[in-house]
């Protein structure tokens, strides 16, 4: 429980996070980008469902996402094109982030912060949402004085995905 | 969650009008939509046919075991200790609670955690605590794990059907297995599963993924105008080729790709290893096919699709070569659970496998680019499928029905349905056909 | 999520036993609750008879449009480029998929995302990508998208039907267009609608919220006693006079206000020219109704209700007249979704429509404290209509069957119950009676 | 949400076949999933029968009420002002509305809230508003809240009928009193609820709960393997001994403990005020069962089952006994509903009933060690039955019917069955048996 | 990402924010009120569905809500009467608020915060709740000293409403 | 409104509830029983649906959930046996915790924190998901320098449990 950062750097931190939720929620794609390093690693793993007590996840080879900055852009250039068809009318996201742990500092321009996100997400004209839940554990780079995402690991926690797809940036 | 949408009807369907009309290239939306029509599908089709379960790779061990659904009916696939693979239905016989809620693993036994009922990874019953108490009158033997009737595979793929009186599944397969083997013996090593297959649930008729597996090339350039670009999807030279190849049982082949004489096999990327041993175990005219199909799909009806292409990871990237498989799991009228598994060829680098894993997970995976947009038109026909009026209207799958060639020249089995224009449904009328002859011929 | 609420019955209703107990005063709860009689009410009643779709002002200049829904049925409302105003389903007639996914917009064209065909604002299918694989047997202008066999106006009240048989809208009309003229024409100017409609969607059937809006008065000083002690529903002097109007085809207005002689219009609050303009355009006798109801509400057989009131934004301010329309969007047996409305005339100042829309959001939009209030019954009945024991029973629409004057005297048409009592259900049995009707007729 | 499960199935069952199969001890797994027999249930077990509705202590007060649910029939449970307690089903008269949303409380009268028609705590209609709109022709006594056509108690034990026509309660429970003698007589003070029953939905088949509280102490040491080892069930000495006593109509007991000459009523730790009562208070006989049982449970077919037991509220902790009962409320084919309570002697001290709350907590509440293993017992088997090949599968419920003993020196009435082995199902087959009578003699 | 408020005022607004929660789900309704500046502009927009892509949604000039300081305590006092059929027995609600971003700090006596907003609602003896989803955006004031709430909009995420009513504040 | 306890106190009572909270949903049950205090009482009371308008429950004699560290501990050994069937597979859990508010700190030793609480639950290869929402009102105790749980009272919205069980720690 000690403090792994000063008061300074954690709020730091948390604005990082919020402001980045804040951009994926308000469509501000291309700027979000500009909140990753050019080396980010963005994994949203598969968990199943193993017997072994204990063990609440097999984490096998597989994921739901594996994406590196070429391919983020590449999503997010295609949320722009007309004809999307799977994004027009565009889905309504909101990003719930709390449970914010910053748990190391070693590096004082690296640190790595653990987050709950739960994001809802609205599209069309019917009453139905989405509810995504996971924990996203990430670590956060000082470059050239901002705070940058360079790794973000989204466990969530469904293995049956409850959504028709994965449109939006989790 | 209340849904703002009409519920699904329940008129009675009239199976003679409904095969009347799709032999004049005319589907009734009901078709999508009729609960009644859904009940017969689970007993006419499902229960009786092959149905594809799952690939070789993923119980490679005596022991290992894999959860599945056929039609909705929970199974394990199941290497036994005597190395044979089962597909067991994964309720006990006692009272009928899951035997293993686990999906996936290695067990040599399966106990009910309700009274204690054992059956060991054949599916035979080998312990029944108390077994005094039934005075002898119960014999393990006939209170065993039901299993499939059959179980066979094909080159790794392996089908179930719970029919004993079925046709073995090469008949089943026919003509397909000639393309099957092109995806499939082009390593001397086979295939491999990438991962876990992945599961979600699309608010869609099964039958709408399914139709547009076995034949719709028409929508590529329409629904995934904005995937294509992306810069991943290879390019090639030669003039553009598309074929509907109907085969017998209403499986359907599509391949998107090029004249005969420009060969595209490069655009795979494959290693030295299986460029040499495809040359030794594919006929000519298989070579061939994979020399003029950038992209290769289709369907095996009812619940496997599958597509075969080379796509980059990234923009601009060079692209690989790999096999995706689609199993259709119909839940209700409305909902299809869909499973999706990336295959390479066992003896490619591990980089190629990464590669490949990623351009399947970026473009066909429930978060690819391309099957976003593929989610939303199957769930709109389905809901629209459902309203008061639509859902007495006939759909239009005559696309070059008055306008295609039979392309004789074609080095593969079944109608090679080809034109100028590049505009099929062909695969679409002989899918519905045989869907209805299961219907109509199971009663 | 789960309900732990029982599920609609299904038992084989017995028509002409509930004709009975109609005539009788006494109402079945299962004309709430089972599934049979709501499908009859899809089939033989709402896409039969003349739906509300609109109010032209949503649709002002070509190309706009506004999704819809018929019954459950998605469909466009468009101005066509040649100005008129047609209905479309929004169904693509190739493959079903759903052609718009936009609430509103303006257009040109109507492009599927599917395959690409293409429909002009007036539906005509302009655009079949690879038509030439047709081989010329795919004639465009029997593919187009399907319309409302009609689509007609009554004072900028758009209304539709799928049905190319009906009367006209005036004749179904009938006798209830001499009240919508009082609420239509009081402007020269006419009615615009405030902000898009709200929509959401409550567990009920949908005849109890209409039954209310078609005479249920009675209700009144009892769901809503604490909203009606808030301080923003006018105080008039004059003895309060209530009455039901039953009109023609099951349609029916209620009226609360007063007795002649007490003139009320003040409470309406209107500029110079409306008072000028409606004196213009009203009948004397309809004149006398405005200045006897302070609200006036009614129901359209089956999916418009309306309410026409002078009502405050705030305890103590100064009431303002507003007319708000509701359609009943009918979704499955237990829920309806609603589409609300708030519309005043063209001709009132900026600040009156805000005073407007402020009195209807918190008087009677979703968030109204009288709206909430009708929510509660409207889905206890819609609950208890499915229990075991209570769905057979008898509600009782008696109220003024064995005391009520027709009041002779009235300016306007129809049979206008009132009593000394101010307790009427006549609507409520005309209604039912006609809504019956429909049913048995149809078949 | 979706759920990625099959659906119901809707076959017409064969109540024939199904009686000849529960005699042969094969049960077809259908009865659990198939809507067409979940019907039947309703209208010929559920509403024709006797159903528990809550214990004398919930409503001490003259005016007191809980709000209660008979198989999914909302009802109040009410004491009038007359002390006598009623039945009354929470349906206003008028047009449907629920008249009382509280889940308790004490009342005069209860008040619609739409149109304000005022029922007395006996459920007498005292006031309705414009009475006189209705012309002398409403005669209030007519239309006062429907009671249960009955409403008798046993010891407290509240049960309730729809069915004028049914057998006295004393005659419906035959035998099981004897049984329920032991549990509801040990105290001259009588037994009280602690605290409100639990509610929660489960995803199962009502049956499924029911079927093991009657018979099924086989799934014991399997199912509950782990919370058997927290030291919180109590050790005694003396051979284990276990019986399935069959009674009449359907109902049926299940003793788990020590053959006789072993006494074990010291496991319950009761005041000596208890020991002294119920010496007095029961028969020898009684006595016996209660020195042998330390957990005796049962069902009274259909909705209530109970088990009394001795339970430590902490490992290594001295037990209390205490009677848990379980009100079993059909929502659908795959939901029932589960009310719970615990109750103890009046005459107990506060730490004694604060030590049996937190044993029945931690144990069977919904939070309960023992509880929650069950629930994915039940809601496994229930999912299984909807399989297409599983719903047509026949379970085993033939245990201990061909190595059984009837204990015909046992002193309680009923059949008793038991066996060296303690493994039995006698009393399900006498459950199914009895239920299948009452759907088919109920045609 | 620059500090737009120092600490003292950053807790003190996040306090507020919890505070002004907490008596709306204990129902402390009129001491809620009481947060609020006496020309308080409350609005709850309404989201359509719009076509063109990068346009999550066209705000026209309709509301769910358009509240002052008079109509909502015309509100709260009805859900202190007797015979409030909508609220009796009375909704329970829970605001999850996080996602707190202090956007402008200009004026020391005015923040701009926004954060987002998740509510639960549970209401009688089902097995059903509703939940809203939807971001705010508040003007607090300090007024004598003490934060109040000078304006609030809320960004509902749903175009149709996935519940009955809005009889609950929101 | 004002700051009951200082900075370094608020930010480790934070600290404390999210670790906590992370230790729950990474199945670390031991750990995080070394944050009960060895007299920790742990209630989640019944709230029942009443008549009376200004009363949102009645809290009667009843709990969802009563215990102790010896209950607690009881069943965490159960959640690690094999043969623990309504945990195997295990459920996976998600603490969103929310709207922290230290509401007392007379005692430096002792605070007293309430906090928003909700916990997504997922199980098994469905779809299927649970909601669980309510407020804690917490203790927390100072026992040789380290925070420790002393008192949970959890709140749950729900009177009829939306959930086939509690299985998890909530
Ligand atoms: S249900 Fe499997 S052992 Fe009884
Ligand atoms: S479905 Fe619209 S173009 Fe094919
Ligand atoms: S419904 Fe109860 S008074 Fe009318
Ligand atoms: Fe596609
Ligand atoms: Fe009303
Ligand atoms: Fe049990």
């Amino acid at each position: 429980m000690a403090h792994t950062v000063n008061d300074h750097t954690h709020r730091q931190v948390v604005e990082f996070l919020m402001h980045e939720a804040e951009l994926l929620d308000d469509r501000g794609f291309e700027e979000w980008l500009e909140q990753l390093t050019e080396d980010v690693v963005y994994q949203v793993p598969i968990r199943d469902t193993g017997k072994k007590n204990g063990d609440s996840e097999i984490l096998r080879d597989g994921a739901w996402l594996s994406e590196n900055w070429k391919s983020l852009d590449m999503r997010i250039r295609r949320l722009r094109m007309p004809g999307v068809v799977a994004e027009d009318p565009p889905s309504r996201t909101r990003h719930f982030v709390s449970n914010i742990r910053i748990v190391a500092g070693g590096n004082p321009d690296t640190v790595e912060v653990k987050s709950n996100l739960l994001v809802y997400r609205y599209r069309g004209e019917s009453v139905h949402y989405d509810l995504f839940s996971g924990e996203r554990r990430d670590i956060i780079r000082r470059v050239n004085g901002a705070w940058k995402l360079a790794r973000r690991d989204l466990w969530l926690d469904q293995a049956v995905l409850a959504s028709q797809d994965i449109s939006i940036i989790l | 969650m209340n849904k703002a949408e009409p519920q699904a009807c329940n008129l009675e369907p009239n199976l003679e009008e409904i095969a009347k009309n799709i032999d004049a290239g005319l589907l009734p939306s009901e078709v999508f939509s009729n609960q009644a029509i859904f009940e017969l599908e689970l007993d006419r089709l499902f229960i009786r046919t092959w149905l594809f379960v799952g690939h070789e790779s993923e119980v490679p061990k005596p022991g290992d075991y894999v959860a599945r659904s056929m039609a909705s009916e929970s199974v394990l696939l199941v290497r036994g200790h005597d190395d044979k693979i089962r597909v067991l239905i994964n309720t006990c016989r006692h009272r009928g609670n899951i035997v293993c809620r686990s999906g996936q693993g290695n067990t040599k036994n399966f106990e009910c955690s309700y009274h204690g009922w054992c059956y060991d990874n054949t599916g035979a019953l080998i312990g029944v605590p108390g077994i005094e108490a039934y005075g002898g009158k119960l014999s393990p033997d006939q209170w065993s794990l039901i299993q499939a009737a059959k179980v066979e595979h094909y080159n790794g793929l392996i089908f179930a059907t719970f029919n004993a009186d079925s046709p073995s599944l090469e008949d089943f397969l026919g003509e397909t297995k000639w393309y099957l083997d092109i995806l499939t013996k082009r390593s001397d090593e086979g295939l491999q599963t990438l991962g876990p297959p992945h599961r979600w649930v699309i608010p869609t008729n099964w039958k709408l993924p399914a139709d547009q597996f076995v034949g719709d090339t028409a929508h590529f350039p329409f629904t995934h105008i904005s995937a294509l670009k992306l810069g991943t999807w290879p390019i090639t030279d030669g003039p553009p080729w598309v074929a509907n190849i109907s085969l017998e049982n209403g499986h359907g082949i599509w391949i998107r790709g090029v004249e005969a004489g420009h060969p595209v096999l490069w655009v795979r990327g494959y290693p030295d290893s299986v460029t040499a041993s495809l040359k030794r175990n594919l006929l000519p005219g298989q070579q061939e096919v994979l020399n003029r199909a950038t992209s290769l799909g289709g369907n095996i009806l009812p619940n496997l699709a599958f597509m075969d292409l080379a796509f980059a990871d990234e923009p601009g990237a060079s692209s690989v070569g790999y096999l995706s498989l689609r199993l259709w799991n119909p839940i209700s009228v409305d909902q299809t659970e869909i499973w999706s598994w990336c295959l390479v060829e066992k003896d490619t680098s591990q980089e190629f496998k990464e590669k490949a894993y990623k351009a399947y997970l970026r473009g066909f995976g429930p978060s690819g680019v391309f099957e976003q947009d593929d989610v939303v038109v199957w769930s709109g026909a389905s809901q629209t499928a459902k309203g008061p009026v639509s859902r007495k209207l006939l759909q239009n799958i005559s696309m070059g029905m008055n306008n295609s060639e039979l392309d004789t020249s074609f080095p593969g089995p079944g109608k090679v349905y080809t034109n100028k224009t590049r505009f099929l449904e062909s695969n679409l009328r002989s899918f519905y056909r045989n869907w209805l002859q299961n219907l109509i011929g199971g009663q």
